[in-house]
């Protein structure tokens, strides 16, 4: 499945991304190599979850290129679904669906996408939730859940489809504090693990602790890119200095 | 005016025998207006106007008049052109029950498929773009997130749209049928007596639509077991 | 059909908020408004018929002022009932039912009726003494107006006929020519006028002798009115003997029928 | 369409009884709904019974049936009821154009008692709070805040109940009224054409359908000015 001639599992060339004359992306490149973890930070509308959304195609972007394990995403149809069953989402407000319990939420995709007969996916659904620690939860609807435990029941989702790469959208953001820790804790064991992994986040103990590098976006630009602890401790330019003292100061 | 109690429980059961008529009316109306409300709100939803465009039309016709011109012009104004007299539908169209359901039924379908199309309007965007991520294709989107969600959405509004097709098909009486309120206008005009009959009539109509908020409350709270549980 | 505006509103807003008792001298009048020739609009919106001028001219005589309202059938008898007009003068046949609840002043038109069908099929339904064969009306699909005298009879006497109701005169014609009832039972006089010698009815005909059994039918077509006014019943009574013996009602009748159309023996009172 | 030629004038004095219908049914119609969801909300059981009965009576009956009940009962009642205080009276009578104002108006406010219920309950307290914070006064509270935002959240089911006014009115041609729909029946006898008679009402009342639609388009956006939705 690897393209031989890049070791990059994603490839971003020269990227643009317009809403209408507004202009989110302008000429990103980036490349992941397989087992990185990526963090992305930035303030607010400065293009970081559009460009983790034109990966899986979410939006579409307007110029320049995305190579997807070796697969270029284009108009066709075909690709995108191959593209999206390689990469995994996790997104801010969780998105579960409300009309399925817990362990539904987790086979419907198995079932219908991977074409996985139910005995197994329910297998595969059952692991991941012991793997996020919620196993009891299973016949419960998302409503039942706290926002912490549906989070960690979106990322067991996105496991289900044993995905190449998980995209997190501000994972904890929409999360009461002390429930913060727990998603967390459930993104770090994953690392460990060796997924690959980018990240639109604010949490930069995550960041420092996880993060091979760490991306900083402003007015749809990437402005900074560096190791964490270069980042953090010497960043170059004034923009990131502005945008690490503001939140580090909090 | 005194009231003639002896006349009402006389007539009731006179009434009953056409209620068998009203509930032929209502459900096969209310099953082909939802089917007819699903293709609209398709040819809505596809994206291409010339699907789009008629069946926006329907709607905005069938709306936007009353279902008691729309009766009489299916039932005497369409037999005026001798083409649909010599046409398939004739045997249908010859009879004023088919003629009532066929304009019962184009008439709630285009209120039905408002209704549905408001359902699917207030699916959140979040889920579906779940969806998307996990690779569910636009029709397993549609089939397995947004229908069965939709549905809960719109049940409330359905329900009532239900009562007004009900009360409805009472207008199938101008057209010859003998539902229950034909029966009960034929009563009328033979004993000179309407309060009796009438006042009798909306009773049971009011039972009718009391039974039907009772099986939506039932059916809505069945569907809403993943809201409030 | 010109309906001031102004004038319907004050009309209805006195009638609705000053409770009030109508003066004797104007009579309200009900009628269809929809059964020509008898009673009808005009192209400019004008009422017209042989009832209309019956109405006219027994007012003349009693010296009152009329006040025409349109109501549909199947309501005339609860109409008139509820006091929204004092008299029905609309082709309504005096029989023993309706007398059960209203009263009648004497007939001022004969009261019959005819089966109309097509023209050109063997129909076979009644006998050389002109009483109908009750089988084979079996499964026959008849229009009729709901609440008409035609009913009764048909109920009466050939059960085994599929009655269809109508609330007017008009959709009989229209469903007689759709194919929807086999036949329909009316006035001939109006029928013949209205439908039979026009274009659209060139293919339908009588089907049956008159039908006039008093039973069913009545004596003949009077001017209804609420019980207990015995003394306007008479003087409409005398007004409607006036009519025929001074040779009116006669003349109503021959403005649109080539034949009068009430019996003289009505007249000796 | 030539058959309609010579007919023009009846459907446009036709058209005009259903304006005139609709007119006075609207005005009643906000009456009743006005009242009626006073009633539900004020503290007196007995109100609240009543109003609850006049929704359950008034939507759960087909239309047709309460035209019908009205044209024939209200003289009657009323009758009997004058009778009680002036036993001279004769009668009063309603005639069929009121009698068919008020039904529909009847109908039609059962729906908009729930409309402007909920409405009412709909005003957010906080802004109530906030009004009363600043210290404005009950009445100044009702009118500066509560109107304002119960007309917002009114406005959109109350287009939908003007709507259904308008299409009741092809009802009342059952009492004898000589609205659009009973022009058309008498154009039918005479000439013989029920389509094209009767495709004329539809045309009218779909102009009338569209003129209320639009109008209220142009209220809800002349709303939305001050509401949430602006930006």
């Amino acid at each position: 499945m690897t393209n031989p001639t890049s070791d990059a599992l994603i490839q971003m060339i020269n990227v643009d991304k317009f809403f209408g004359e507004f202009q989110a992306l302008t000429n990103i490149n980036l490349e992941v190599k397989r087992g990185e973890k990526i963090v992305i930070c930035g303030p607010s509308g400065s293009g970081k979850s559009t460009l983790i959304r034109c990966i899986n195609r979410l939006e579409e972007h307007s110029a320049g290129r995305i190579i997807i394990d070796g697969k270029e995403l284009t108009d066709q149809v075909k690709d995108i679904d191959a593209v999206r069953r390689e990469v995994g989402m996790v997104f801010q407000s969780f998105n579960l669906f409300p009309h399925m319990t817990i362990v539904k939420n987790l086979m419907l995709a198995q079932q219908l996408v991977r074409k996985i007969p139910k005995a197994e996916a329910h297998k595969t659904a059952m692991h991941f939730l012991e793997r996020v620690k919620i196993p009891e939860q299973a016949n419960k609807y998302p409503v039942q859940l706290s926002g912490g435990q549906q989070q960690r029941v979106a990322i067991a989702r996105a496991l289900c489809m044993k995905p190449e790469i998980i995209l997190f959208d501000e994972p904890t953001s929409a999360l009461d504090p002390e429930m913060i820790n727990e998603v967390l804790e459930v993104m770090t064991d994953l690392a460990k693990e060796g997924m690959t992994m980018i990240c639109v986040t604010h949490e930069m103990g995550f960041a420092r602790s996880v993060a091979d590098r760490v991306i900083f976006m402003d007015a749809g630009e990437i402005v900074e890119e560096a190791e964490p602890e270069i980042f953090f401790n010497s960043p170059k330019s004034a923009r990131t200095k502005a945008f690490l003292s503001q939140i580090l100061t909090h | 005016m005194s009231f003639d109690l002896s006349l009402i429980t006389e007539s009731i059961p006179k009434m009953l025998a056409g209620i068998g008529i009203t509930f032929q009316l209502m459900f096969l109306s209310a099953v082909l207006g939802l089917i007819l409300a699903v293709i609209l709100l398709l040819m809505r939803i596809s994206g291409k106007w010339y699907l789009s465009w008629p069946a926006q039309v329907h709607i905005y016709i069938f709306r936007g008049t009353p279902i008691l011109v729309q009766i009489f012009i299916i039932y005497y104004g369409l037999p005026q052109f001798e083409f649909i007299r010599d046409s398939v539908f004739w045997p249908i169209l010859r009879e004023p029950f088919g003629c009532a359901v066929l304009a019962l039924t184009l008439n709630t379908g285009a209120y039905v498929s408002e209704i549905l199309r408001g359902g699917v309007l207030g699916v959140d965007r979040g889920v579906l773009e779940a969806g998307s991520a996990l690779g569910l294709s636009a029709r397993q989107k549609f089939i397995y997130l947004t229908t069965p969600i939709a549905t809960r959405l719109a049940l409330p509004a359905y329900s009532n749209d239900f009562i007004s097709l009900m009360k409805a098909t009472s207008l199938a009486s101008t057209i010859t049928l003998l539902d229950m309120t034909g029966i009960a206008r034929t009563i009328v005009a033979q004993t000179f007596a309407p309060y009796e009959v009438f006042i009798s009539l909306a009773i049971i109509y009011m039972i009718l639509t009391w039974i039907i908020q009772k099986s939506f409350g039932r059916i809505e709270k069945y569907l809403s077991r993943y809201v409030n549980p | 059909m010109k309906f001031p505006l102004l004038k319907s509103l004050a009309v209805g807003a006195v009638a609705l908020f000053a409770a009030g008792s109508v003066s004797a001298e104007t009579l309200r009048v009900g009628m269809e408004c929809t059964y020509a020739p008898f009673n009808y609009r005009t192209a400019d919106g004008e009422l017209a018929g042989y009832d209309v001028d019956v109405a006219k001219g027994v007012a003349e005589i009693i010296g009152a002022d009329l006040e025409f309202v349109c109501q549909q059938w199947d309501g005339m008898i609860p109409a008139l009932l509820a006091n929204k007009f004092d008299l029905i003068v609309a082709s309504m046949s005096i029989t023993d039912t309706r007398k059960e609840k209203i009263d009648f002043s004497g007939p001022y038109r004969d009261s019959v009726g005819r089966l109309i069908g097509k023209a050109d099929a063997d129909w076979k339904l009644f006998d050389d003494n002109g009483a109908p064969i009750a089988e084979n009306f079996n499964g026959l699909r008849v229009g009729l107006e709901r609440a008409s005298t035609y009913e009764n009879w048909f109920n009466a006497k050939l059960p085994g006929a599929e009655i269809v109701l109508y609330d007017g005169s008009e959709p009989l014609y229209l469903d007689l020519q759709n194919g929807r009832v086999d036949m329909i039972m009316t006035n001939p006089m109006k029928a013949q006028l209205r439908f039979l010698s026009k274009e659209a009815g060139n293919k339908f005909g009588f089907v049956s002798p008159a039908i006039s059994e008093v039973e069913f039918f009545g004596i003949g077509v009077g001017i209804g009115l609420r019980q207990g006014q015995d003394e306007l019943r008479e003087r409409l009574s005398a007004a409607i003997r006036e009519l025929i013996n001074n040779g009116s009602l006669k003349e109503y009748a021959l403005k649109i029928f080539p034949f009068q159309i009430h019996n003289d023996e009505w007249g000796k009172g | 369409m030539d058959a309609v030629t010579g007919w023009w004038d009846d459907y446009f004095w036709g058209s005009m009884i259903v304006l005139q219908v609709f007119f006075f049914s609207l005005l009643l119609m906000v009456l009743f709904g006005l009242i009626g969801a006073a009633a539900k909300l004020s503290d007196n059981r007995l109100a609240q019974k009543i109003a609850g009965a006049y929704t359950v009576i008034f939507r759960g009956t087909p239309e047709i049936l309460v035209i019908l009940l009205l044209y024939f009962g209200s003289a009657i009642t009323l009758t009997a009821i004058a009778q009680m205080f002036d036993p001279d009276i004769k009668f009063i009578d309603v005639p069929p154009m009121w009698a068919g104002t008020i039904a529909i108006a009847l109908i039609v406010g059962s729906y908009a008692t729930e409309t402007f219920r909920g409405a009412f309950l709909g005003v957010k307290p906080g802004s109530i709070e906030a009004a009363r914070a600043l210290g404005m006064s009950n009445l100044q509270t009702f009118i500066y805040i509560r109107i304002p935002e119960m007309w917002r959240l009114a406005l959109p089911p109350f287009g939908n109940h003007m709507l259904s006014l308008i299409k009741d009115t092809a009802l009342i041609s059952i009492i004898g009224l000589n609205e659009t729909f009973f022009v058309a029946k008498q154009a039918i006898g005479t000439t013989g054409e029920p389509f094209t008679m009767y495709i004329v009402v539809g045309c009218i009342y779909l102009a009338f359908s569209t003129i209320i639609t639009l109008s209220v388009m142009g209220m809800e956006k002349f709303g939305a000015r001050t509401g949430e939705g602006a930006r």
